[in-house]
């Protein structure tokens, strides 16, 4: 008798709390930015390993780095007032700022940065290793001076030091080295713009201020991550006024949902990203033999229809892919290359010409080998099974049969290394503010690693090189247009859009933002936001 | 068989389906195309030998039968592993995440079973007549309904009313632990009846099917016999009797409370286990998965092994 | 014996069942009365309605079931035209029950302290210190250690259990306590038990009974008067020395004659070919007619009424005259 | 196995509650549209309209509107009723065939055999289903395939275990002890005498067991670990929360596929319970 009145009295007491719930209202506080973010990142260890480019940006609020770029995504002064290269372009010596403070009130010198590059390259931490190739040498002759001394000159040199935060010396010494990667870092000690207070993991993610600041000071207090898992709830929340921004995460019909709020400013940025279909072009692997012909990969090429695609389904919020070099990127994008017009005809004789004739069952075949080909879809975007569907149909025109297939990321990864099973993939490529690394990924050099095409061509290779030592922009700019070529008449991999970063933000709320840098409103590329925007 | 020695097999048969769910646990996750670690160091410019050094600190080196008694004896010493995702102890993340979920499962039953209970009681009282059939039929409707679904037309039904995602309003200040609590429950309120629906109609089938029973047993007969109330018919003697199945019911639905729990805090946003799963899935964060998994079906094999022996030792009318 | 009043006068009882949405008679015409301190058997196979007839006297059927005609006249009142509220006070506190699952009379998650002390106090009264007073003191009665009035149902034996359930019924001293099929599931020594519970409490409490048996035997042991079921109707009815030493109706001599001489091993009713009648078929003529040795077409036409044997004795049989007589 | 569908339609049918002959109607009308699909849907499910088409409101070109790719709605509800509808008897046609074996096989043979087989069907039933059924899929990967392959492997627990005590029943009765002592094989046995006998309870317990597939697959499908090559209605739902059609308000997206499911699994389980009452002698006193 007594429990049951207890029971009822706890029910009774809950929902009468509940409905009183529905009565109070809680107060946002001033100069709270409050992030809608689907990324949360694996770690705030700068050292630790993180595949999620989301995470970048809340490195870069507690970290600085050596270099960082402007809004054209050129280098840019940061803890390294300037610097100067030797004529044989092998020693690299960059001045120091003097004003730089770790958030524990101790000065931020050289010492620190070169410990931080040796700590790196003595533990060959997988993060930033490969943006230290061909440094030799680290010292800080004073606390205001840095030289780096390379084996051979590196054009891409700032470029890759932009993505090194710098961690404090007398913080790290006493971590080891095998454990950094696994290390936690739950309070990190940085020299950035803000500090962490709370991290709740799946939940929500809280920097404050750092007053002290040495380069500006930003006017908002806290800048809060909300995470979500997946973009309908957040966006519903941007539109109810629960979260202030959302980064760079918008679909296309989200962002026709939020333009018709006038509340809500829906900005559209270039972003250093594309899509493309991987084609396995290697001869050892077990691809389809009509693959290793750029005959044939030129016409499947033919017949896709980027723009068609770019019109359905990424509406206004894509460009049409042409090569493997971002238009993000305009001085080493080959605005020459004239894309291939969809043309069945052209595409029949490339084939023709290679030796697959039309069978009887409307499927080429050459020696009794049908021209039949599997396509793996990244499973995460729905969207890109629609773009498969449809070059799917185009390519039946030409006497190709397609199969699609919906693979999540590991199954692709199974298949491509290390046989290279697959004929072909899509998925998404991130680049870098320096082309190298889209370059990158058709090297020899790169089999089992990034060239998932298995790609080879010496020639190709060779101008890597080059462009990698060529330490005058205009003449690597020649280069890497030369690069652009090959892979344009090579085929090796289609790329089909370069996607834009769709963004919205509060505009009743909020201004200040930046809103032309490549990669979006909240972006490692695009930091310095958060110290310039503010609350109206 | 005396309860003792009962209770002993119970036990016994319980233990040796845990380590069943750890084997399964185990090669579940090694029946992964490719190399786990590949999925983790998706950036093939990790050198190869940096990859081995990662191969051994997570536990991946040696042979299939070297990792399993390595896998046993951690798992036994309460040590989950290393998410891929979050740097950190497995076990660390699952103790906070089932702290959330309980938050939100807790309640969530209590008021499924009151409830469901009521539409039971209901039903059986007025059995065959138009209110059972409406009792039942409604029942059997949110038995089918997919707690997702009913998640995603409550969120188009809230919307602008009340929060949407998460357990807090992040950004927010309050002025005592009051308006925290408060805007807890406001977050909690969707996701809340999302589950509590959709666990109801359960509840209210095998009650009005138990109380029906309990309603025809003699001892009923005497309570009406002995000249007592209906009400006191229904609370003091056929309740308590027709109650021991639905509470059976509600520890053995720990299983289909937790996949609720993924749906409801994956639509909602709500930072359980649930929601855990769905992103570990999502990211491939396999030890999370693998800790997350052996945590819940433990959870469940427990409540399976308490509610046998409690419901055995209560109702004298089971046999050994 | 004929001077004693009666307590429960029963006069043309017809009940029926509902089937899917049709009603079908369970009980025809059923008339007795039972007098103070005296022990009234009813007796008959499984199904023939013993059951529903004590059922039917409290009023309170089943909800399929309903009362279409006659009267139970209880103290001056008719039971069967009594409200519910009304009837809770005579139910328990003047007419008390004792089931045959004794396990399944006994709540099986209460106390069985608290199940008597539950009566005592809701309607003896009492306050809860002398309800638990009283529950030891109708423990030591019934031969129970008071103690263990805080045990649960299940912690008691089978013939421990029924004398509780005993205790539980004479708690408030009714005047009429009705024992449905009480002692059924028991082995033959508990059997001796409750049946001499039963005598005592008869004896010293003055305790009327009506006490529902399909063993004849124990049946004869135990009642005073005796009524013989057959298919919802009465076939016989009389002293238990008149039924047993003469049975009139051809149903009730083949009981007789099943039953052995001696005091032996309990005899199940089973021993006649046939079957009665199911609920749903209503016979014109008499429901023993197709079982029975000696009918005619008199007999399939008419169903034939209670008729006196002898004064105070009954057989529903146009044959009967000559069968007691020729007992004599 | 002739003679092990000695089922008898029709007395069967007669005996099935109202809300049972409902639940069956819904039924054929869901099978018929499954398969007349292609004939009576509006459009092609793969055909996607220009941008001006996309998460339209219901309207006359459109009954129920069209999603982000402008399809329409009514078309892919329809077609989804194939995968969904397959996925059903599929799971079921694999479950019921282990659930059945291990239960005979438990029930028939008893002792060590038996003790073995209900631990591994005490695992099964155990295991919350929706995680191990997600980890399964995300493990092997998305398929159509694999979805059923997983789902029809893991929830044969409970068919396993009412099979295994109705076979111990009929096992207990004497024509199978007379059967064996002339000598018959154990096959012939369960063939002959406990098949028959056990089939009806299998028969009831499909209908389930399809029902709970359903649920499971659209499950599965919605949390985004389905086919994107088949559209099943947990599909489309995913897709509705993937392309945000809640913040567009596009309830036509998001109702349909979900009433399917309910009507769907509703009707299963409403067949499947009043199969269960006939078919069920323990069933039968409650009615």
């Amino acid at each position: 008798m007594k429990k049951r009145t207890v029971a009822l009295m706890v029910c009774m007491t809950f929902i009468s709390l509940w409905m009183a719930a529905s009565i109070c209202m809680a107060a946002k506080a001033d100069g709270v930015l409050r992030v809608g973010w689907t990324q949360e990142p694996r770690t705030l260890n700068p050292m630790g390993y993180d595949t999620i480019q989301g995470g970048m940006i809340m490195r870069s609020m507690i970290y600085d780095t050596l270099v960082a770029y402007d809004e054209t995504l050129e280098p840019a002064p940061m803890l390294a007032k300037s610097w100067k290269v030797s004529d044989d372009g092998l020693v690299w010596t960059f001045d120091i700022v003097t004003r730089a403070k770790w958030h524990d009130g101790r000065a931020l010198t050289s010492a620190d940065i070169a410990f931080t590059y040796q700590y790196i390259l003595d533990n060959e931490i997988p993060n930033f290793i490969n943006y230290l190739k061909g440094v030799e040498k680290v010292t800080a002759p004073d606390p205001e001076t840095l030289e780096l001394t390379y084996t051979a000159p590196i054009a891409s040199t700032l470029s890759d030091l932009s993505n090194i935060f710098i961690v404090a010396k007398h913080k790290w010494e006493n971590i080891a080295g095998d454990g950094a990667v696994k290390y936690e870092n739950a309070s990190p000690l940085g020299s950035g713009p803000f500090m962490l207070e709370v991290w709740k993991k799946n939940d929500h993610m809280t920097f404050k201020v750092n007053k002290d600041y040495w380069r500006i000071s930003p006017s908002i207090k806290q800048v809060v991550f909300v995470f979500f898992s997946s973009p309908d709830p957040m966006i519903m929340s941007l539109k109810q006024g629960d979260i202030d921004v959302i980064g760079s995460e918008l679909t296309p019909v989200a962002a026709r949902a939020l333009s018709r709020d006038s509340k809500i400013k829906v900005v559209k940025t270039p972003n250093l990203y594309y899509r493309h279909i991987c084609i396995n072009c290697s001869d050892f692997g077990q691809g389809h033999p009509a693959l290793r012909d750029a005959r044939v990969r030129r016409a499947l090429t033919m017949m896709v229809d980027k723009e068609y695609l770019v019109k359905m389904i990424h509406g206004g919020f894509a460009t049409p892919g042409v090569s493997l070099v971002m238009d993000a990127l305009p001085f080493y994008f080959n605005d020459d290359i004239v894309p291939y017009a969809k043309d069945a005809d052209r595409a029949a004789a490339l084939l023709d010409e290679a030796g697959w004739q039309m069978g009887k069952d409307g499927v080429r075949e050459k020696d009794g080998n049908a021209l039949r080909l599997k396509l793996l879809v990244i499973s995460r975007w729905p969207e890109e099974m629609r773009a498969a569907e449809m070059i799917r149909q185009w390519w039946k025109e030409i006497g190709v049969e397609l199969t699609l297939q919906s693979a999540d990321g590991g199954t692709i990864l199974a298949e491509l290394f290390p046989d290279y099973k697959h004929d072909m993939y899509l998925w998404g490529f991130s680049g870098q503010p320096d082309p190298n690394f889209s370059l990158l990924i058709y090297l020899s050099s790169q089999l089992q690693k990034w060239n998932g095409a298995g790609y080879q061509n010496a020639a190709y290779d060779a101008l890597f090189a080059a462009q990698q030592k060529a330490v005058d922009p205009a003449e690597r700019q020649q280069i890497i247009y030369q690069m652009q070529e090959i892979h344009y008449r090579d085929c090796p991999s289609i790329v089909l859009y370069y996607m834009k970063a769709v963004g919205a933000y509060r505009s009743d709320d909020l201004e200040g933002f930046y809103e032309n840098t490549p990669g979006g409103l909240i972006s490692f590329l695009n930091r310095d936001n958060f110290t310039r925007l503010r609350f109206k | 068989m005396n309860k003792k020695n009962y209770v002993l097999k119970r036990i016994g048969h319980s233990v040796l389906t845990l380590w069943l769910i750890l084997t399964l646990n185990f090669f579940l996750f090694r029946m992964l195309p490719g190399d786990p670690l590949r999925l983790l160091f998706t950036d093939p410019r990790v050198p190869l030998e940096v990859l081995e050094k990662m191969r051994v600190q997570y536990g991946l080196d040696g042979s299939l039968l070297h990792q399993y008694g390595k896998y046993l004896l951690n798992t036994l010493q309460g040590e989950l592993g290393m998410s891929f995702v979050y740097n950190m102890p497995v076990s660390e993340i699952l103790v906070e995440r089932l702290i959330n979920t309980v938050i939100l499962l807790l309640p969530a039953t209590l008021l499924s079973i009151l409830l469901g209970c009521l539409l039971g009681i209901v039903a059986a009282i007025k059995r065959g007549r138009a209110s059972d059939f409406i009792c039942l039929s409604l029942s059997q409707l949110l038995w089918a309904t997919p707690a997702f679904w009913l998640g995603l037309i409550f969120m188009m039904l809230s919307s602008g009313f009340l929060p949407l995602s998460g357990m807090t309003s992040a950004g927010m200040t309050f002025d005592s632990l009051w308006a925290k609590g408060v805007d807890l429950m406001k977050h909690m309120a969707m996701p809340m009846c999302t589950l509590s629906l959709v666990m109801l109609g359960q509840y209210a089938i095998v009650m009005r099917n138990s109380l029906i029973d309990v309603l025809t047993e003699d001892y009923m007969v005497i309570a009406r016999a002995k000249g007592l109330s209906h009400v006191r018919q229904l609370f003091s003697h056929a309740l308590p009797n027709a109650v021991l199945p639905v509470m059976t019911l509600a520890a053995l639905n720990l299983g289909l409370l937790i996949g609720g729990a993924i749906q409801t805090e994956t639509v909602f946003t709500w930072p359980g286990v649930g929601r855990l799963v769905f992103d570990a899935l999502l990211r491939r964060d396999y030890p999370v998965l693998q800790g997350a998994f052996l945590v819940i079906s433990s959870c469940a094999l427990l409540a399976n092994l308490l509610a046998d022996l409690f419901y055995k030792l209560i109702d004298p009318r089971i046999e050994y | 014996m004929n001077a004693q009043p009666s307590i429960l006068a029963v006069n043309d009882l017809t009940a029926e069942f509902r089937l899917g949405e049709i009603y079908y008679p369970a009980l025809h015409d059923l008339s007795f009365e039972i007098r103070q301190g005296e022990i009234f058997g009813l007796a008959g196979e499984s199904g023939c309605g013993k059951s529903t007839t004590a059922t039917a006297v409290m009023n309170m059927l089943p909800e399929n079931g309903r009362i279409k005609a006659g009267q139970a006249m209880f103290e001056g009142r008719n039971l069967l035209t009594l409200p519910e509220k009304e009837l809770r006070r005579i139910w328990w506190g003047k007419i008390a029950m004792i089931f045959q699952g004794s396990l399944n009379s006994l709540n099986p998650v209460r106390r069985v302290g608290s199940q008597i002390a539950e009566v005592l106090v809701l309607k003896g009264g009492m306050n809860k210190p002398q309800a638990r007073e009283k529950v030891n003191e109708l423990f030591t009665l019934i031969g129970i250690r008071p103690d263990r009035s805080r045990d649960y149902p299940h912690e008691f034996s089978g013939g421990m259990r029924q004398r509780v359930m005993i205790a539980m019924a004479v708690c408030l001293d009714p005047g009429l306590v009705i024992a449905d099929e009480c002692t059924t599931a028991l082995d033959v020594m508990i059997q001796a038990q409750i049946v001499n519970l039963l005598k005592r409490l008869n004896q010293t409490l003055g305790l009327s009974m009506i006490f529902i048996n399909h063993d004849l035997a124990l049946v004869a042991e135990i009642c005073h008067r005796v009524a013989i079921m057959y298919a919802g109707r009465f076939v016989e009815m009389g002293s238990v020395g008149d039924v047993f030493a003469r049975p009139a109706h051809p149903y009730v001599r083949q009981l007789v004659q099943a039953l052995p001489l001696m005091e032996g091993p309990v005899n199940r009713l089973k021993s006649i070919p046939g079957s009665p009648p199911r609920l749903q078929e209503t016979p014109r003529g008499c429901p023993f007619l197709p079982r029975c040795i000696d009918g005619d077409d008199a007999c399939a036409n008419q169903v034939p009424p209670m008729l006196p044997v002898h004064p105070g004795h009954y057989a529903a049989c146009f044959k009967n005259k000559d069968a007691h007589e020729g007992n004599r | 196995m002739t003679g092990v569908f000695r089922l008898k339609v029709f007395p069967i049918l007669k005996q099935i509650n109202k809300k049972g002959m409902a639940g069956m109607i819904i039924l054929a009308v869901l099978v018929i549209l499954a398969v007349l699909a292609p004939v009576i849907a509006p459009g092609d499910p793969r055909e996607m309209a220009g941008v001006d088409e996309i998460m339209l409101p219901p309207g006359w070109d459109h009954w129920l509107g069209t999603d982000e790719v402008g399809r329409d709605i009514l078309t892919l509800v329809l077609y989804g009723t194939r995968i969904s509808l397959l996925v059903g008897f599929s799971c079921a046609a694999i479950s019921i065939f282990i659930g059945s074996v291990i239960g005979l096989a438990a029930g028939y043979f008893g002792g060590r055999v038996d003790d073995l087989l209900m631990r591994l069907t005490d695992l099964f039933v155990v295991i919350p289903r929706l995680p191990l059924v997600l980890i399964t899929v995300a493990v092997l990967g998305p398929s159509l395939v694999n979805t059923i392959f997983v789902i029809g492997m893991l929830i044969w627990a409970g068919t396993a275990r009412i099979i295994r005590v109705q076979t111990m029943s009929i096992k207990k009765r004497l024509f199978v002890e007379r059967a064996r002592s002339l000598g018959a094989g154990h096959l012939h046995i369960i063939r002959r005498h406990i098949l028959p006998n056990v089939m009806p309870l299998v028969f009831a317990n499909t209908v389930l067991v399809i029902a709970t597939s359903i649920y499971l697959e659209s499950t599965v499908s919605f949390l985004g670990l389905g086919d994107p090559t088949h559209i099943s209605w947990g599909m489309i739902l995913h897709y509705a929360f993937v392309s945000v059609a809640l913040t567009y308000g596009a309830y036509w997206y998001v109702i349909p596929p979900g009433v399917m499911i309910v009507l769907t699994v509703l009707s299963f389980t409403m067949c499947g319970y009043a199969l269960d009452e006939v078919l069920n002698p323990r069933l039968r006193r409650r009615k």
